[in-house]
């Protein structure tokens, strides 16, 4: 198969990406970060850092702390607010030629839909994460993310207040992964983007406390892999939205894992800490394995190893 | 501009107990190295350990392209790469961070550092006599043993006091003891880089006489290039917003950092 | 401090171990399995194999899989049922001088109540593991562990069958591990034990079909090792119940972590494959590190890291 | 009785594209070694690669008290191993397994291998010889670079026939090719190891001229001694029960094993 006969476009619920590699919210700054490290041009899409309407300062130190294979994180959202984004940091990337997703946070669906709004007619934005991980202060702190009702409302909320695609990002601390994507697709989602962070913690034995200031943390990196392709697995067999996967993703032969488990498109995140042009390597990597394996459009393997 | 290179390692020693100096050839690192810049150091291949881990440069050779580190072994990672050997290559992503300032030659460097905090003084040692500065090290350790940079900085050409807290070398005591009031303030600028309670007496020090002079941070990091924002920092206890050690830093005004 | 004054006894609700280090269930077998390689008298406790009340012959090849510092296992809950295991397997543990707790798994209900019901009196068990992670059949297949009230139910049956202390093994496969924990305590647990594995799966990207048998398998290891302790955490802050704490100790320091976060005794499973004797060496680990801290009993840690 | 050991590595070369022999010093272990049994091999001492690694044992000195180990890198744990150097130490927990059964010293044995499975026929051949048998081996790989046990079985003394698929040596073929109809099958007993369609060839074979053999099987393994109940195989396909292949096995009676 030649390079030009390949197709790596993908179509994530409206987001259309040139390739399958996005980078993960979070994880790749504003894509300036990585610039010296890979051609930003290159990727799938970046996925910008987490956004709220304010500015946020975020959590005291220790934010992060290695575990087996993986890490914890308790950043706290430090962001500096959407204007600045806006203003300040998504001008670099319209200047690039790059799929730009936002990504955005609240604490009460008011929030969400306020960001969802200002965000509406923005030059450069392709598509919304919805990031529902956060603790919903009006309902006591319980995840937006872990209740099936309040995924459907504050999707269908952002959905109404804005004209771009939205693709929730499903929190994987729940027990039931199908009902929150179904959820989800209630409520208008376009795309699904799993998985976040596991809920962990570690404890410092010297000091005989946790280590995190913030006590718990997301856990992401290898460790979540097998979790995250279970879940993306289950909901690819129920739910008929393209998913954009992540959790571990380390190289070529990770992304393909996930692609067959049922994700249309990938997301690298604590990888990027690892070798910081990963998401570029990965993109090579698929393109060899379309070659020699004569795939013209990597559609043809999502999902091709689940059992429906 | 920081760059990821597979460095070919071509020496690396066992310099005291559970420290270790390796040299490797990076030459298109070496290029960019400053004092005080830090690399990003993968330590295995596989998963576990994950991250890379942040070490400071203690010296290199932009002619030759090489690069040296000296680390202390405190766990998963750094007891890892004491198996690597000659002729084995380390991934590295580097320099990064903001390094040291260096002062006009005509200003006294005082260089304070304690334990493995040493190892970003080293080649700032180097630059400042390039630059024509007067140099003086003070260098703390447990013991004789642990006080491994002293040749590196007589080959350099930096005159320094060695310091042990059981005596069995130089002064006894604290490096910190040896600060003692300045006759001429602001003829003097001051580097250091050590455990904190040891960079707070310094500061302590330069804020008394007005002295200008930075220190070396160390925070917990993931990316090491500004992207993560998990090696924040307040640098005064009442600052609401955060530095980020691996990009604002880790090298900081001294008068900036409260400990 | 003198060995001879430290004291390592353990009470766990009843269930009195000579030290506070057990092995897990279906990882170290009857005992017998690892006789040459540690001195078994020298445990807190041996979990054995789940038992059911039929004689089962597990899931087909493949059940196990590494993943980053963990692995995957389906093994299906094969065992040769409660009769082969009180007549050919338990005797041997009796003759030995240490504590042995069944781990008892059914699909339904009354299953548990017979298997509880079948150990009564059963000379040399000095407790029940109860396996609710066993997808009950009579509600199409939902797990018991994941839903309240019927955790609640199982655990009531049980205790109303045996004067044997009960200790459900709860599953992290759930939104809210305390509301779990806490529907426990309602129905008479005497302790809890945490973590079950976490659901996960791998994927063959050569054959383009899930690595496992069985599709989906029970993540175990360190890569858990953060989530086990969140969730013990968790509990220990708001349930009153003695707590058997896993999910990747490795070493003595992982041990000492799962105290601090509120595990009065812990247990090794995956560990046991990598160092026969891990078990063994966590238990003298302990006594080093009573002496080296001048701890009398280890009580004085348990929960010391949770800020309640 | 098994145990586990460090095994002090004194030898370990590179002999061929991807396989490696490694020989270490574990007297206690080498002492129970019988032919057929593996050892469980942790290829590092960080969580990942986490689970130890099946390993037969291609050959054991009782008296020097060593083993050696034949591998083929296929993944994470064999790629770390092939980074462990003379002097360095490797944690075994065996030998484990049920081995090979001997004959009488009055049969011909046929050891048949394919690729790496050939490594617990090399040191069955050791016990052959030693019994008085009669050793024919086949030895069966992609090309001659990957005969790697050819040097050994001469020195052990046990003739064999080289069979490459690219014809690069011996015979060019499959090394099935070569069993041919016996004239005597009751004086014969077969032996084979390798990639399954091989054994299961060979097992047709051995039905068909009733002669009696064993073979070695793989199985994804955890423990390794029995208590995980990981590496189940059903041998016939219309079993209800499964063997586990750590414990009853690796080797069975050929006749009772369906491919
Ligand atoms: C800018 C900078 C420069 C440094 N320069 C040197 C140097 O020249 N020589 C030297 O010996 N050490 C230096 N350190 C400290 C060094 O990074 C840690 O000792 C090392 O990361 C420990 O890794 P480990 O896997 O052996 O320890 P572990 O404790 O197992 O590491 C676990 C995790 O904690 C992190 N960590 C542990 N200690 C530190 C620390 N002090 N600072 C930051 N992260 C830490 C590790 O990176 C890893 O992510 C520097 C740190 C920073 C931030
Ligand atoms: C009884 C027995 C004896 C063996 N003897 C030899 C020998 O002498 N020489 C040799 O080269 N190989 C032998 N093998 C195969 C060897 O165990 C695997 O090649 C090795 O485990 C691969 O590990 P890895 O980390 O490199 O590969 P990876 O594929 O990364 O391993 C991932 C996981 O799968 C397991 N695995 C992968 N392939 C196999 C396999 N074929 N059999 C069992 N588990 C596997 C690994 O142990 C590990 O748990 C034997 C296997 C068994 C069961
Ligand atoms: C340091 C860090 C910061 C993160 N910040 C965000 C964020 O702001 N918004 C978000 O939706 N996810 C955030 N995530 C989650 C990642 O985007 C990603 O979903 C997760 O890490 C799992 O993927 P990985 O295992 O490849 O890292 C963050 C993750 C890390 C490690
Ligand atoms: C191979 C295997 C078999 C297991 N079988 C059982 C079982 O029969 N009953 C049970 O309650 N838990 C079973 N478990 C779960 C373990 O007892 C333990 O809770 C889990 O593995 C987490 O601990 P670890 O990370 O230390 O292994 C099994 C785990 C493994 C790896
Ligand atoms: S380590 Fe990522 S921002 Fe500093
Ligand atoms: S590997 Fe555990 S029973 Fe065979």
């Amino acid at each position: 198969m030649e390079k030009q006969d390949m197709d790596l476009t993908v179509n994530l619920g409206g987001i259309i990406m040139k390739n399958p590699v996005a980078v993960a919210s979070g994880t790749f700054g504003y894509g300036r970060e990585y610039e010296d490290y890979l051609d930003i041009n290159g990727l799938g899409a970046v996925i910008v850092k987490g956004t709220t309407l304010e500015p946020r300062h975020g959590n005291p130190p220790v934010r992060i702390f290695e575990t087996a294979a993986g890490m914890l994180n308790a950043i706290g959202l430090e962001n500096p607010g959407v204007e600045v984004f806006l203003n300040q940091h998504l001008p670099y990337l319209i200047d690039k030629d790059v799929t730009v997703i936002a990504n955005i946070a609240g604490n009460t669906i008011e929030e969400y839909a306020a960001l969802a709004a200002r965000l509406e007619g923005c030059k450069g934005i392709a598509g919304i994460e919805l990031n529902i991980s956060c603790p919903n202060v009006k309902q006591g702190g319980l995840q937006f993310g872990t209740d099936p009702v309040m995924v459907r409302d504050v999707v269908k909320t952002v959905k109404a207040n804005t004209s771009l695609p939205v693709m929730p990002k499903l929190s994987p601390n729940v027990t039931n992964i199908v009902e929150i994507a179904l959820a989800a697709q209630e409520g208008g989602a376009d795309a699904l983007s799993m998985i976040n962070t596991l809920m962990g913690m570690a404890i410092n034995v010297q000091t005989r406390k946790p280590v995190l200031a913030n006590v718990f943390g997301g856990l992401s990196g290898p460790a979540i892999k097998p979790v995250a392709l279970r879940m993306i697995y289950q909901v690819h067999q129920e739910v008929d939205l393209p998913i954009l996967g992540g959790g571990g993703i380390m190289n070529t032969l990770d992304a393909l894992e996930f692609m067959m488990a049922g994700a249309t498109g990938i997301s690298i995140g604590t990888g990027n800490f690892v070798n910081p042009r990963l998401a570029y390597d990965i993109m090579v990597g698929l393109q060899e394995y379309m070659q020699e394996n004569q795939i013209n459009n990597l559609n043809e393997i999502v999902g091709i190893a689940v059992q429906k | 501009m920081p760059l990821q290179e597979n460095g070919l390692v071509i020496n690396h020693q066992q310099v005291a107990q559970d420290m270790y100096i390796m040299e490797f050839m990076a030459p298109a690192v070496a290029r960019e190295c400053q004092p005080g810049q830090f690399l990003h150091v993968r330590p295995g291949n596989t998963n576990d350990p994950l991250l890379r881990r942040p070490l400071s440069i203690y010296d290199a050779d932009q002619e030759k392209g090489s690069i040296s580190l000296l680390y202390r072994v405190v766990g998963a990672g750094t007891s890892l790469m004491t198996g690597i050997r000659e002729n084995d290559y380390i991934d590295i992503v580097g320099p990064l961070g903001r390094g040291f300032t260096l002062p006009a030659p005509s200003k006294t460097a005082l260089l304070v550092g304690g334990g493995v905090g040493i190892a970003p003084l080293v080649y700032l040692g180097r630059a400042l006599i390039q630059r024509g500065c007067q140099v003086t090290a003070m260098m703390g350790a447990a013991n004789e043993n642990q006080l491994v940079a002293g040749d590196r900085l007589l080959e350099i050409g930096v005159p320094f006091l060695p310091v042990t807290m059981d005596g069995s070398r130089g002064y006894p005591g604290m490096v910190t003891d040896l600060l003692v009031p300045p006759v001429y303030p602001e003829e003097i600028v001051i580097y250091t880089c050590g455990p904190e309670p040891m960079m707070a007496k310094v500061a302590e020090y330069a804020q008394r006489y007005d002295i200008w002079g930075e220190v070396s941070l160390e925070e917990h990091m993931a990316c090491g290039v500004g992207a993560c924002l998990g090696c924040a920092r307040r640098l005064k206890a009442n600052d609401e917003a955060y530095v980020k050690v691996c990009k604002d830093g880790p090298v900081f005004n001294i008068m900036d950092v409260e400990f």
